[in-house]
């Protein structure tokens, strides 16, 4: 092992067998390319026999995930953080996967619960990624649920598991503040999780940041959108209602709802 | 005034030099026979020139020198030649030897002499005389005189250093040389300094001999650009490169010899022995031996021939003790240990020590644990600690790397080693390992 | 953003050590890493790969994969096995004596899973330009660092008595977990403060 | 030629015939004896709960090396397993379960050790990568420190926590009786402790890091008789001095007093003990001094930006791991020479 | 050289030659995705299948196969084979395959699999190939599933999921954290080791013990 050249001899087993004549180069290039060619057939084959069952799990998991921060939404609607502001359309031409998105619920009266958002910051060992329901006007948060974490088994990822921590966040109004255990005194205060205190106060931080970041913008998102309520709703009442509830990829969701 | 100039590193053993610091030096018996080796010295054995049955008078040359660095060989009693043939070496080899017995009722007064007249001699007769005399480096190394006094023409020498430091513990020979003969030892100084055509010299004695460094100083001649240096008292002040950049402030290049940066060292004895062949015609045949040690019943300095035998010094000075467990010839930090008691001591011995079990007690070695303290020790500012783990993996040329050929073997790594790993004895193996099978050059 | 560039950059390099935390390139770590000089050489081999890589998979994913995401990792692998090539090349044209120190290592950094894994995790991240850029450049000072601690780590036990059943391998993997033990120290550097 | 046979046996041994007064097992347990004061302090403060958790990781220490060297060199009574152990036990919080201090000794001796090859061969602290194991292993036990001083309502010989719990099983706590170190405070409730508790050592922590003051002067004997290079705790406390002035220069109210960063935590312990086990610190002069100032940053930065309240353990674990390349990089200049003997 | 048996072939990987245990190859997976027994058996048998395949198409396609581009071609193979166990697994076990991550795709650059079809598949028929890809698969499976259990039963006291030490049981977490896969790995090697050095020295001192008799 110690010998760079003997590892090289590891990796590929044995010497190459003696060349025993020239090949072409049009013999070369046609192997591979036969070789490119079977192997995109079977690819694509494959690509298409899996995407429904893949796009339908990433589907389930985003409803799952918006359905437990927002309590269970009868429907929600995916809006974009553009830079002029919260829209539910992009704009011609652009991607939709180079925005952020929210997710705007309602329940089943159709009455709007709050937005679903993502929140995505450092942790102990890596990234983690949140997605919580809010409430704008109140400030207030409706549940948090963890995405992605690399948090210490046992320990810091308690954050996705201990269901009593998670619960602390239902209901209280931003921004939060972490304590020890057992010294909550107040209402906006989060109780960190004993041995994971770093795991807990990250978990506090993203949300209290992404509240920052995204409250203002989904104030004047819903200021704009009472305004166009109270014209359409002459005109035409069940304008936001019969909206339909968009379905896009969630993995290309969640990857742009990064920060 | 003790200079604060002296050289990094180094160890403090327990000098010991009490025991014959103050007892003057007395002739020794003439013992029943001697065995000198042809090889006392650095460089070529000399060759024989006797043979078998004849009779020689003391200084008589009786091997003579067969190449540029070796030295002639001179009787050191007057006597019949009994055998020419292999005698233990204090090396611990075999080695030719020439066995004379002592001649009974025989006065031991040598011939009459031609003393060599320095006042009017060229610089390589004055050399020719040191060599033709036998004189070698009495400090230990036993480096023949006269082949450091022709140094190469692109370097001339500017300074003399001689060396009185006697470092090593328990040896007062250097000293007792110092405090008996001071005006011996200048006049060797003046012969050396017309030998070499320059004017200045400094001596160098560890601050732990005040009556030296008092008879010195009183015993300087005003005419002489001569100064005489206290030394802080540390192992291995007496080294060449140590003494030197002691009292020059000058670094022997790694490889090179003192003469590359214009000095010329020489022992305190040695120069004075100089002297003598300058004022008496005599040859190197006799020295003060320092006989110590706290297995010896009665330590004392001696003048004792060249290849008087270990056995009858220890008869002179009373045997050994009970718990005597080394005989040592030299000093108990270089010297070599002696196994066989008919050793005959050599030019370059300064010393017979007999130490006892509870100075020289075997440990029990341990790993090394890399507490760097060899590394703080060693006057090179080698790093003993990869030299020995190199040493023990037998990785010979890689410590030339590490700069194995600086090394002197001066022992204070082995000296300090917690763990008791014989370090200078690991070095001694690989130096020999080396020389017999030098590295290919890549 | 300098912010999160210097987070992206220490936690590859020490965070989340591609070799130590995540266990890729361990082939280059098992097998280069006995000689402090050669581990150097290959971090250097690695960095310079990696950086390539990191925008070469930055303009893959940006202009190409989007319309066939399942040629991702078809494209990655035939993109670094030619990079590697060309790289080759280009330093064997260029300094002779560099592709004598390096020549060695190039092959073997082609089934090197640091290179591919760069790519993958900087893809499923949706790492731009400068963030791979800085995430390339981290795991490579994190991969040369692991291998260059394994090399003198390695180079000093040539003297142990190690016994006899855990020479080679097995020495070596309970150094690197004693290593990975300590790199725990640096879990949530930089995310610490609030 | 034949020599007569001397009366006594005579030694030949190799030059010097000399030898210095040190040894290795004396080094050892001077170092034990040397800790002494500073597990007595540890009783005083933690009552009989820290003398078992002591005994527990020794007698994992112990035992493992004695597993190790039956076959092998006796390097048992060396005191060097002894040290781990006691190392171990004074970084540990004083109601940690026995089993687990035991655990620690053990796989610090065979893990961070014997493997090695034993006394003198290993690379990094044995006692602080069974620390590190431990941490990683049982996170929760090791960082419930239990009350201490005025906060502590027990007698004196009350056990600080569940010392007994079963082997492999978990430890019950009882929340009320925990507290959190000066450092936790610090980082996670941004409040200060007095300066002169730190100093005496009525603090929370574990066992052995509390008392600044008995640990300083534990240190001072051993630099005294060259059995640790002071050069390394000095460039420990500098570094972490002025890299603790300088931002509490910046930002007082964010970057606590370089004081209270010298006597906090483990440091203390960690610079005067651990750091300067010989073996696994660099042999070169310039390399302690590298290697502290190493130590001291890290420290520093893992306090302060890192994710954890504590970093001596981590700094000088990493820096351990650094010690042969740091060994390598500051090769003496020999006499005579200006250039160094390898370059990289 | 002696020409193997077809039995051999199936059983040299899996035991006596096995890719991970005795050769040391494909460490990335061995130690990055063990932390449980599920995420450890669904990594080796997408490795096993892509093992499988890519020996039968490369053994298959030999003679065509100039020797001047064989790696570009065995490695398109391999990849063609990962992205198409991805894709199954994401449709198939999403949870595990979100667990694994990045790791699926890293199968590509296991030494093992590019390792067989230099060594073997190249050289060999279809059906020696594929007995000898199902070797080497199974001792790789094997593998994961000794790093699994032990990192799942003592990291987290539980067997796929299910407790097995009731509920005080502190569990080991270092265990299921990067440095105890290297300890683990590493731990087993010694074991094995020990054990081959005991066997030897058996049977060193049984042959003496023979001639001595």
């Amino acid at each position: 092992m110690s010998d760079p050249a003997t590892l090289h001899d590891t990796a590929h087993a044995v010497p190459p067998p003696p060349l025993t004549q020239d090949v072409s180069t049009v013999k070369l290039v046609f192997t591979l390319v036969f070789a490119g060619v079977i192997a995109g057939v079977l690819l694509v084959f494959a690509f298409h026999a899996t995407l429904p069952a893949i796009e339908a799990h990433k589907a389930e998991v985003l409803r799952a995930a918006i359905g437990e921060v927002l309590k269970g939404p009868a429907r929600y609607e995916t809006l974009y953080v553009l830079p002029e502001g919260i829209s539910a359309t992009l704009p011609s031409g652009a991607r939709e996967k180079d925005f952020e998105k929210v997710f705007y619920g309602f329940d089943a009266q159709d009455t709007p619960i709050g937005f679903a958002l993502v929140a995505m910051g450092p942790g102990f060992q890596d990234q983690i990624k949140l997605i919580f329901g809010f409430d704008p006007r109140a400030g207030r948060l409706l549940g948090i649920k963890v995405l992605e974490s690399k948090e210490t088994p046992g320990l810091g990822d308690k954050i996705e598991k201990d269901a009593s921590f998670r619960t602390q966040f239902e209901g209280i109004a931003a921004p939060l503040l972490g304590v020890k255990k057992g010294e909550k005194s107040a209402e906006n205060e989060i109780e960190m999780i004993t041995g994971a205190t770093i795991s807990s106060r990250a978990v506090v931080r993203n949300l209290n940041q992404a509240v920052t970041r995204l409250q203002p913008l989904l104030l004047a998102y819903l200021d704009a959108q009472a305004k166009v309520g109270t014209t359409q709703e002459e005109s035409n009442p069940k304008a936001t209602a019969s909206t339909p509830n968009r379905v896009v990829p969630v993995d290309a969701d969640l990857r742009s709802a990064a920060p | 005034m003790v200079s604060f100039l002296s050289f990094r590193h180094g160890v403090h053993p327990p000098d010991e030099k009490e025991l014959t610091a103050k007892l003057a030096s007395r002739r020794m018996p003439f013992p029943k026979e001697v065995v000198l080796p042809l090889s006392q010295h650095l460089g070529a054995p000399a060759k024989s020139i006797v043979r078998v049955g004849d009779r020689v008078e003391r200084g008589d040359l009786i091997a003579e020198a067969t190449a540029a660095i070796s030295a002639p060989v001179h009787s050191s009693v007057s006597g019949v030649v009994q055998e020419i043939g292999f005698w233990p070496h204090p090396s611990g080899a075999q080695t030719p030897a020439i066995r004379i017995e002592v001649a009974p009722y025989s006065p031991q007064v040598p011939r009459p002499r031609l003393v060599p007249d320095w006042q009017t001699l060229e610089t390589k007769d004055i050399s020719e005389a040191i060599r033709r005399a036998g004189i070698v480096g009495l400090g230990g190394a036993a480096f023949p005189a006269a082949a450091k006094m022709t140094p190469p023409k692109e370097n001339p020498i500017d300074v003399l250093l001689v060396n009185g430091c006697e470092c090593e513990p328990y040896l007062t020979a250097d000293h007792r040389m110092m405090v008996e003969q001071p005006a011996r030892v200048f006049f060797g100084i003046r012969i050396l300094l017309k030998a070499l055509g320059i004017r200045r010299a400094r001596i160098g004695v560890e601050a732990n001999k005040p009556d030296a460094l008092a008879a010195l100083s009183a015993a300087c001649p005003s005419d002489l650009e001569v100064s005489v240096h206290a030394l802080p008292v540390k192992y291995p002040q007496g080294a060449e490169k140590m003494l030197i950049k002691a009292l020059t402030d000058r670094e022997v290049p790694s490889g090179k010899l003192p003469s590359s940066i214009g000095v010329l060292v020489q022992n305190v004895t040695t120069v004075a022995m100089i002297g003598e062949v300058f004022e008496t015609g005599l040859p190197l045949i006799e020295r003060i031996v320092t006989v110590s040690g706290r297995g010896i019943s009665k330590p004392g300095n001696w003048i004792i021939p060249f290849g008087t035998k270990i056995r009858d010094i220890l008869e002179v000075c009373g045997g050994l003790t009970s718990d005597a467990q080394e005989v040592v010839l030299g000093g108990p930090m270089m010297g070599l240990a002696q196994g066989n008691l008919d050793t005959p001591i050599l030019k370059g011995t300064g010393g017979v020590l007999a130490l006892t079990r509870a100075e020289c007690k075997t440990k029990n070695t341990y790993p090394c644990i890399r507490c760097g303290h060899c590394l703080e020790a060693c006057p090179i500012f080698l790093n003993p600690q990869m030299l020995g783990n190199l040493a023990k993996a037998e990785r010979y040329e890689e410590m030339l790397d590490y700069h194995l050929n600086d090394c002197m073997l001066c022992g204070c790594c082995s000296y300090v080693c917690p763990s008791n790993i014989p370090l200078s004895q690991l070095f001694l193996v690989s130096k020999t390992y080396l020389r017999k099978n030098p590295p290919r050059k890549s | 953003m300098m912010s999160e560039l210097v987070w992206i950059f220490f936690s590859a390099m020490v965070v989340n050590n591609f070799t130590l935390v995540l266990f890729l390139g361990l082939c280059a770590f098992m097998g280069v890493s006995s000689r402090v000089e050669t581990a150097l050489r290959m971090g250097a081999a690695n960095i310079f790969v990696l950086v390539l890589t990191s925008i070469s998979a930055w303009a893959l994913n940006r202009f190409v994969l989007e319309a066939a995401p399942y040629l991702r990792i078809i494209s990655f692998i035939i993109v670094i096995a030619s990079l590697v090539q060309i790289v080759e090349m280009v330093i064997k044209k260029v300094s002779p004596t560099l592709f004598r120190q390096l020549g060695i290592y190039l092959p073997l950094i082609t089934t090197n899973c640091a290179i591919l894994g760069l790519a993958i995790f900087q893809t499923n991240r949706g790492y731009g330009f400068w963030e791979g850029l800085f995430f390339a450049l981290g795991a490579g000072a994190g991969l040369t660092l692991a291998l260059v601690l394994m090399a003198s780590i390695r180079e000093s036990t040539e003297f142990s008595d190690v016994p006899s059943i855990a020479k080679g391998t097995g020495l070596v993997l309970i150094i690197a977990g004693s290593l990975s033990l300590a790199f725990m120290g640096f879990a949530g550097l930089l995310s610490g403060g609030a | 030629m034949t020599p007569t046979p001397h009366s006594q046996p005579i030694q030949v041994m190799a030059a010097p015939h000399f030898k210095g007064p040190d040894s290795t097992p004396q080094i050892m347990w001077s170092v034990v004896a040397s800790l002494c004061p500073v597990i007595a302090a540890s009783i005083y403060f933690f009552g009989p709960s820290a003398l078992l958790v002591i005994l527990a990781s020794c007698a994992g220490a112990i035992v493992t090396e004695w597993a190790f060297v039956r076959s092998g060199p006796r390097t048992l009574f060396d005191g060097s397993g002894m040290i781990t152990g006691v190392l171990l036990g004074l970084t540990l919080p004083p109601g940690f379960p026995l089993w687990m201090a035991f655990v620690g000794g053990a796989f610090g001796i065979g893990f961070g050790k014997m493997i090695f090859g034993g006394l003198g061969q290993n690379i990094f602290n044995p006692a602080l990568l069974g620390r590190a194991f431990l941490q990683a292993a049982f996170p929760v036990a090791i960082t419930t420190w239990s009350a201490s001083g005025e906060a502590w309502a027990g007698s004196w010989w009350h056990l600080r926590g569940d010392n007994f719990a079963l082997p492999l099983m978990s430890p019950h706590v009882v929340d009320t009786l925990t507290g959190a170190t000066p450092l936790g405070f610090m980082k996670f409730e941004h409040t200060a402790t007095s300066n002169l508790d730190l100093l005496l050592g009525s603090v929370n922590g574990s066992i052995g890091e509390t008392s600044g003051l008995v640990i300083l002067v534990s240190g001072a004997y051993l630099a005294w008789k060259n059995f640790l290079n002071w050069r390394i705790p000095a460039s420990i406390f500098l570094s972490v001095a002025g890299i603790a002035s300088v931002l509490h220069a910046i930002d007082a109210a964010r970057y606590p007093s370089p004081i209270f960063m010298l006597f906090s935590g483990g440091l203390m312990l960690g610079a005067v003990f651990m750091a300067t086990d010989m073996v696994t610190s660099p042999v070169t002069n310039r390399g302690c001094w590298i290697f502290g100032i190493g130590i001291g940053f890290l420290v520093v930065s893992i306090r302060i930006w890192g994710g954890l309240s504590e970093g001596v353990m981590y700094a000088i674990l990493l820096m351990n791991a650094l010690v042969p390349f740091i060994n390598r990089i500051t090769q003496p200049r020999v006499f005579g020479t200006s250039v160094k003997v390898r370059s990289l | 050289m002696r020409k193997s048996t077809a039995q051999e072939d199936l059983l040299r990987g899996i035991w006596r030659e096995n890719p991970v245990l005795v050769q040391v190859l494909g460490l990335c997976p061995t130690l990055a995705v063990t932390n449980t027994v599920e995420n450890s058996l669904v990594m080796g048998i997408a490795t096993f299948a892509v093992l499988l395949g890519s020996s039968f198409f490369v053994s298959l396609f030999k003679r065509f196969i100039p020797n001047e581009i064989r790696i570009s071609v065995y490695i398109l193979i391999i990849a063609t084979f990962v992205t198409v166990a991805e894709m199954c697994l994401e449709a198939l076990v999403p949870e595990v395959h979100k667990a694994l991550g990045a790791f699926i795709a890293l199968i590509v650059v296991n030494c093992i699999i590019l390792g067989r079809q230099e060594a073997f598949a190249a050289k060999n028929t279809v059906w020696r190939s594929v007995l000898d890809a199902i070797g080497s698969g199974l001792g790789f499976i094997l593998a994961m599933l000794m790093m699994g259990s032990l990192r799942e039963v003592i990291g987290y006291g539980t067997f796929l999921g299910i407790p097995l030490f009731g509920d005080s049981y502190e569990p080991w977490v270092v265990m299921i954290l990067p440095p105890g896969g290297f300890l683990t790995l590493g731990v087993i090697l010694l074991t094995l080791g020990y054990v081959e050095e005991r066997r030897r020295a058996n049977r060193v001192s049984a042959m003496s013990a023979q001639e001595r008799a």
